[in-house]
């Protein structure tokens, strides 16, 4: 079958040599660019390189606040969890990944998460459980490398969902940013 | 200006039943029980024009008519005493000084509507008039003029003073006749109407005391004599009653129609210290404010009606150049706040939410749309509730800032009151 | 029948109707809060109001009768901006923290604020504070600032449990629900109040934070608590009850049900649950599987001679159960004896609760079972009984001399009981056959009144446990002359083929509110 | 004895740097050299003792895990087939070396060495007959999987092969017409002269002759054959282990038996732009014939292989630059384009020698 993509190429792009020799320009730029830059930074010598490329394992980048990684509960500065078990976001979410037992506590809050656990191997990171929190309890944090060989630690359980607010709060900001603007 | 209400309220022992009779009481009664037919009475009333001094100003003949006949169900008089409302203090001159009055209208009202017991419902606070009216009461059965078999036209009629434990609200129809019955004052739903509904599920119908008061004048000078004073529609005297920044306080008993300007000016003495006038509410503190441009109208229903006010109980305060209206308000809105009965969401919430935006407006937290958003709770207050206390609390703010909005604004963009001679809260 | 119009449409309403009943007649929703149809008229929440032409201010409909030829909107701008107005009195002083409050999916304020599209407060000042948690009855959990001082609640103790704790003290924006002083809202029929509590104000300290309304399924069942038969609705998720609520039936319960029938469904899981058969062998109870239970009972029953085996059955057991428990004593086991069963009795009053505290003493009845009667024990004492089937445990449990009782019953050769809870009278049996509680299975019952009602399977039953039609089954098989059926709809066609009073009576026609039985 | 010796040292210096050099370093350097086009880092995870080397492990443990890897026939496969091809594969790449000159001749000792393993006087018509000896590895090697895609990759390789094998014979026309032989020596002696280098006297051959071998060598992009989008990997998709490694040997022997090809007829072979071998000599007169022989030998041996190295990174830049082709359109570009120019460049290259002459 022939599809049509309505392309029309010059004289000069039918040719076919020039542009070649175009894209070959291209690359070769990159390839020594890189052959040069590279001879500093494998010496140690430079840690600064002109190109951008991460080289993960060794270099880990700082995520945009927008990224939204795996999602965890905020621990507020009194010690405890911010989550008042109000069961929305096990509703929201789309992958039925969270389970939350709510009980009763003395705080003032009342009602708190007796056990929450997200099962990471069904979470899609799409957030929902965030936007849904009335008490920007939950939230992505920028945690990704949580592949696992055994499905049972991807059950993730309380305490290993517990991160300080400290850590999270630049997402916490970028959060009432967004979701502020729709005035819920 | 003929007087004829407070005619004899300077003479002395004027409440005794004796100077009573010695000025011509108890004349009209015994015309009306031994002469009239009860429904003759209730003609003569209609046609008289008298409308309730309570404050709507519903015609009292009219409402008479709505007794239902006959004698299956125990009716009522209630004659309601309840004078709650700041600035108003007329029903009190009336049982201080003449309560005999009071009695003999509810005697001839009671005839006219076939009724056997009337229950007069008096303010709690007043412990003194209570005390002169209920000796009165016995002065009155003493000499059969109460009880069984008056003036031997065999008609009985029992009174009972009840006095009230101090609530606004119980001056309302029905939150009167709930107090009456012993249960915590607040209104009913309406309907059943209280004259099919009323006191322990009885017909039963609510007048106010100077009401009652007119009723044995008319029956003794006639229909057409009331007709000719004061205005078409409203006729009759009436006691104003002048408070605030004036100079000759009191009570003045004046027809109809009267202008209020001469009011304050002629007959008050005009604004104390000689300063300007400001504002007028012109008939007790659920009535709009009048600004000091449009005092010249005439004290009748429709006139203030016309004026963007109303008559109410006749009860006209009077303030100066010195007084801050935003504090006015605070004053207005706490009193409706404190006297709510709550049982509306509208009036629970709404008087409250309004003292609490004119405070924060008062102490510098106010905002820009404040104001709009006080005139907003009000017109949700307004005719929404069971009884008219929503009104009531809501109509002097909207008059307040339709007349005064430029001061409220004030408030708002210096964060403090403008007037500082004004009183302190 | 006054002809009224509302919204444009031409109505015809029972006469001495409200707008807002004739409203609901057909199919027009008015907002309200306070008016409840099974509570006296209030009119205190103002947000029923409706235009009425001719009267120039909005009416409540909750309080207005309909008259003939007039004319009622519902949705005119006046009407919704008054709306609008009372959802935001109600709000201000509202805590808002629908994420805690376990009312969150069935609040009547979340919903109008929802449906009115509220989104934001204009409400700058401090809100008033209330008492937080406040345990106002030993069942029920008030949280004043969520309250919207409806007046339900107050109008219920007057007027239904007729107790009158409640009410409203104060005034103004002060006002506040309390129970009089001294006392606490303490009745037996005090969680009615979290029923109908249009907010969250009133939560059952029972129910209090266990699981989200949303997730709740909701089988519709009868309450087996009395002889009454409340209709119920189950709430249940994952196979855990999480609280039973009352379902409208005007004939037997209206929409109220007792505080004591709300806490039946704490025997489902209980540590003494029976959840596999046993046998005892030796002198021990083992664990074995059901078709050796049932091959232990054909054994058993076989050994002994017709006349001296017994029955007990259960007064709350089903229809169904009855009639197939009959059949399997008089045909399966040729027993000329009477069938008996002993009927827990408690205190009755007179709206709900009544004497016999069983689900369907009636029914048994209905099927010949003698109630309250002991004579198998005394044929024991003579020596005239060897075997005994029992269902339930209500000889020993509701008997004065227990002790003695179970020594008498301990006499004999052989003693099978169908339970659902470990007890000492299963302790001494000799097969123990683990059954279903009344959530655990379907049938009909039938009340004092002799209304028959259906009941539903709301959660699998624990383990290896079965339903008891099941097990009388296995046991009619393993006696080598089986049962036609056991499902429930098609034995209930059995049922009203045999027994007369039952004539009328099929699962089609029962619909949820259950019809009367021929007596 | 003396021939035997110095032929067999020639030919252990060619198959010692292919196979030792080349096979296994193009696998690093393909992996480098696309990565940094691409602003990667490439392979370096492979270290010993914590010393990674540039990545330079790789090629070693690639070696070692295909050696270890399973040897697997799939189920109904022709063993003897399945085991010949990767061998038919790779001789052909190794043995076109034969002919290639990698230096010129020198004076060593009084004896006269060519740097050519064999001096075919038909050296360009050896190297095509035993290239397309490769297709037959290839053919066989995706029948004898027993595999539809095998099969499929196998057909569009031979098809491939053969219509760019016909492109590739008539190119070469132009250069022999031109050198007036076909002994690769003399192609490679004749390009003494900058200007008398192939690329001057046949531009258009050099350029449809790159394209034809590259295409000869089934890579990008030419690489249908393989095409893992569709076909997975096409005739070799049923390989593993060593079997596996020796089609990718065959591939990056290819690749260097390509720019040796380029080197030889288009690029002055072993000789230096401007400095010819007389030049390099008379600078190394104070030096005796022998050593100045060996020192000229070594120059010629280097320059050739830079020219060498530098086709191979042509070759692997132009694979990571462009786009693979459409299979209609390799074939319109074999035969109706490819297929007439090089007619066409015959017909001019004759007219203008006829002119010259």
């Amino acid at each position: 079958m022939i599809v049509n993509r309505n392309i029309t190429m010059t004289w000069w792009e039918r040719i076919y040599l020039p542009e070649i020799f175009r894209g070959i320009s291209v690359t070769s730029n990159h390839f020594f660019r890189n052959l040069i830059g590279f001879i500093p930074a494998l010496l140690n010598k430079d840690k600064k390189r002109k190109i951008f490329t991460l080289y993960y394992p060794d270099e880990k980048v700082e995520f945009p606040p927008a990224y939204r990684g795996r999602p965890v509960l905020v621990v507020d500065e009194n010690g405890t969890e911010r989550c008042v078990a109000c069961g929305l976001c096990e509703i929201v979410c789309p992958a039925k990944c969270i389970e939350i037992q709510p009980d009763e506590t003395e705080l003032e809050k009342e009602r708190y998460p007796k056990s929450f656990s997200i099962n990471m191997a069904r979470c899609i990171f799409c957030g929902f459980c965030e936007e849904v929190c009335p008490k920007e309890a939950i939230v992505m944090s920028d945690e990704c490398e949580i592949a696992d060989l055994d499905r049972n630690k991807m059950f993730y359980k309380k305490d290993q969902l517990l991160i300080s607010k400290n850590k999270l709060q630049k997402r916490l900001n970028y959060i009432k940013e967004i979701y502020g603007k729709w005035n819920y | 200006m003929e007087l004829y209400l407070t005619k004899n309220f300077k003479t002395r022992g004027s409440k005794t039943l004796k100077v009573y009779l010695k000025n011509g009481g108890y004349k009209a009664s015994k015309k009306a029980l031994k002469k009239m037919k009860p429904e003759e009475v209730t003609e003569e009333i209609k046609k008289s024009g008298l409308r309730g001094r309570g404050g709507a100003g519903f015609p009292t003949g009219l409402k008479w008519t709505f007794m239902p006949k006959g004698n299956e169900k125990p009716k009522y008089i209630g004659c309601n005493c309840d004078e709650s409302e700041p600035g108003t203090f007329k029903d009190r001159q009336i049982i201080e000084n003449e309560p005999h009055q009071l009695i003999e209208g509810l005697i001839i009202g009671s005839y006219a509507m076939g009724i056997k017991a009337c229950y007069i419902y008096i303010r709690g606070e007043y412990t003194m008039q209570a005390e002169i009216l209920q000796k009165a009461v016995d002065e009155a059965y003493k000499e059969n003029y109460l009880g069984k078999n008056i003036f031997d036209s065999g008609f009985n009629c029992d009174i009972y003073v009840h006095r009230g434990a101090g609530a606004y609200i119980c001056g309302e129809e029905t939150g009167l006749m709930e107090s009456v019955e012993g249960k915590k004052g607040q209104p009913r739903k309406k309907p059943p109407f209280p004259a099919g509904y009323g006191l322990w599920g009885n017909p039963t119908t609510i007048n106010n005391v100077e009401t009652f008061c007119h009723v044995p004048h008319i029956i003794n000078n006639g229909a057409d004599w009331f007709k000719k004073i004061g205005t078409e529609k409203s006729a009759g005297n009436t006691i104003f009653g002048i408070s605030g920044h004036i100079k000759k306080p009191g009570t003045y008993e004046l027809p109809m129609g009267y202008n209020l300007k001469d009011l304050i000016f002629k007959i008050a003495g005009g604004i104390r210290n000689d300063n300007k006038l400001k504002a007028v509410i012109p008939g007790g503190s659920s009535t709009k404010v009048l600004p000091a441009g449009m005092v010249d109208v005439k004290m009748d229903h429709d006139s203030l009606m016309q004026a963007g006010s109303s008559l109410g109980t006749g009860a006209v305060i009077v303030m100066d150049n010195t007084s801050c209206m935003v504090r006015v308000g605070i004053v207005l809105s706490h009193f409706y706040r404190h006297e709510s009965c709550g049982q509306c969401t509208n009036c629970r919430e709404g008087t409250s939410w309004i003292h609490q935006i004119l405070l924060g407006i008062e102490n510098g937290r106010g905002k820009k749309e404040d104001i709009d958003l006080l005139l907003d709770v009000a017109g949700n207050m307004e005719a929404n509730t069971i009884c008219a206390l929503s009104d009531a609390a809501a109509w002097p703010i909207q008059g307040l800032i339709k007349h005064f909005r430029g001061e409220f604004e004030d408030h708002i963009k210096s964060g403090k009151c403008t007037c500082p001679e004004s009183f302190e809260i | 029948m006054p002809t009224f119009t509302i919204n444009g449409k031409e109505v015809k309403t029972e006469a001495g109707k409200t707008i807002l009943q004739a409203a609901v007649a057909n199919g027009v929703r008015i907002p309200h809060f306070c008016y409840h149809p099974h509570l006296s008229i209030d009119g205190c929440c103002r947000m029923c109001l409706v235009e009425v032409e001719k009267i120039p201010k909005l009416t409540i409909a909750c309080n207005t009768p309909v008259t003939e030829g007039m004319v009622v909107r519902t949705n005119t701008e006046k009407v919704l901006k008054a709306r609008k107005g009372v959802m935001e009195f109600q709000l201000i002083n509202h805590p808002l923290d629908c994420p805690i409050c376990d009312q969150a999916g069935e609040c009547k304020l979340q919903q109008y604020t929802f449906e009115h599209g509220i989104t934001h407060s204009r409400f700058r000042e401090e809100k008033r504070p209330g008492r937080k948690r406040f345990k106002i009855g030993p069942r029920v959990v008030f949280d004043e600032e969520r309250c919207i001082l409806c007046r339900r609640c107050v109008r219920f103790c007057r007027e239904v449990s007729k107790t009158g704790e409640l009410a409203v003290f104060s005034r103004g924006d002060k006002s506040i629900i309390n129970t009089y002083p001294g006392i606490s809202l303490d009745n037996k029929y005090s969680l009615n109040t979290v029923d109908i509590c249009p907010v969250g104000a009133l939560t059952n300290a029972d129910f209090r934070f266990q699981v989200r309304v949303w997730f709740l399924e909701e089988t519709k069942a009868v309450c087996p608590g009395c002889s009454n038969n409340c209709s119920i609705r189950i709430c249940h998720r994952r196979g855990k009850v999480y609280r039973l609520l009352p379902r409208k039936n005007m004939d037997v319960n209206k929409v109220w049900m007792c505080d004591n029938g709300r806490i039946t469904h704490k025997q489902i899981e209980t540590s003494n649950r029976l959840t596999v058969p046993l046998v005892k062998k030796g002198n021990k109870l083992e664990e074995v599987s059901w078709n050796e239970a049932f091959d232990t009972i054909a054994k058993g029953i076989q050994k002994i001679k017709n006349n001296e085996i017994g029955a007990i059955g259960s007064p709350h057991a089903t229809n169904e159960e009855c009639y197939l428990f009959n059949k399997l004593i008089k045909n399966v086991f040729n027993i000329k004896n009477d069938i008996e069963c002993i009927v827990p009795s408690w205190e009755a009053d007179d709206l709900l609760i009544k004497k016999e505290k069983a689900a369907n003493p009636q029914g048994a009845r209905e099927f010949g079972v003698k109630t309250n009667d002991t004579s198998s024990v005394k044929k024991i004492i003579k020596g005239n009984l060897k075997a005994l089937y029992i269902i339930g445990n209500d000889i020993i449990d509701n008997s004065n001399t227990k002790q003695d009782v179970l020594q008498t019953l301990s006499k004999l050769d052989f003693l099978v009981v169908q339970d659902t809870h470990n007890s000492d009278l299963s302790s001494i049996a000799n097969v123990v056959l683990p059954s279903a509680t009344f959530a655990e299975k379907e049938g009909t019952f039938t009340n004092i009144n002799g209304f028959v009602q259906k009941t539903n399977r709301a959660v699998p039953c624990p383990a290896k446990a079965k339903p008891d039609l099941e097990i009388l089954s296995g046991v009619a098989k393993a006696m080598g002359r089986p049962f036609e059926t056991i499902e429930p709809d098609k034995v209930m066609d059995e049922i009203s083929k045999n027994v007369k009073s039952f004539k009328n009576i099929c699962y089609e026609k029962l619909g949820e509110t259950g019809i009367k039985i021929n007596n | 004895m003396e021939d035997f010796l110095i032929t067999t040292a020639k030919v252990l210096f060619i198959f010692g740097l292919n196979m030792g050099v080349f096979a296994p370093l193009l696998t690093w350097v393909e992996r480098k050299q696309s990565a940094l086009m691409q602003d990667r880092i490439g392979a370096n995870r492979a270290d010993i003792l914590g010393f990674s080397m540039i990545g330079l492990f790789h090629p070693i443990a690639d070696a070692i895990k295909m050696l270890a890897k399973e040897d697997f026939i799939p189920e109904g496969a022709n063993k003897i087939m399945h085991t010949l091809s990767p061998i038919i594969c790779v001789v052909p790449a190794l043995l076109t070396f034969a002919v290639i000159p990698f230096g010129g001749e020198y004076v060593i000792g009084g004896k006269h060495i060519k740097l050519v393993i064999a001096d075919l006087d038909v050296g360009l018509i050896f190297i095509f007959a035993i290239s397309s000896l490769a297709t037959y590895g290839t053919v066989i090697a995706g029948w004898s999987s027993n595999n539809n895609w095998s099969l499929l990759g196998s057909l569009r390789a031979s098809a491939q092969m053969i219509s760019y094998e016909v492109a590739m014979g008539f190119t070469l026309v132009g250069v022999f017409m031109v050198y007036g032989s076909l002994q690769l020596t003399q192609i490679g002696a004749a390009q003494e002269s900058f200007f008398r280098w192939g690329i001057f006297l046949q531009p258009l051959g050099f350029f449809m002759f790159l394209a034809c071998a590259i295409a000869e060598n089934k890579r990008a992009p030419f690489d249908v054959a393989e095409g893992e989008s569709e076909i997975i990997a096409g005739y070799f998709l049923e390989y593993s282990g060593l079997k596996f490694g020796m089609f990718y040997m065959a591939e990056f022997l290819e690749i260097v038996t390509i720019s040796a090809m380029v080197t030889t007829l288009f690029f002055g072979a072993w000789h230096i732009p401007f400095i010819s071998s007389a030049l390099i000599l008379s600078m190394l007169s104070f030096l005796n014939e022998t050593l100045a022989n060996i020192i000229l030998m070594l120059i010629h041996i280097s320059v050739f292989w830079v020219k060498v190295i530098f086709f191979i990174w042509f070759q692997m830049t132009i694979r990571w630059t462009l786009p693979r082709f459409r299979y209609d359109q390799i074939m319109k570009l074999g035969w109706k384009i490819l297929l007439p120019l090089s007619l066409a460049n015959i017909l001019v290259t004759g007219i203008v020698i006829l002119i010259l002459q």
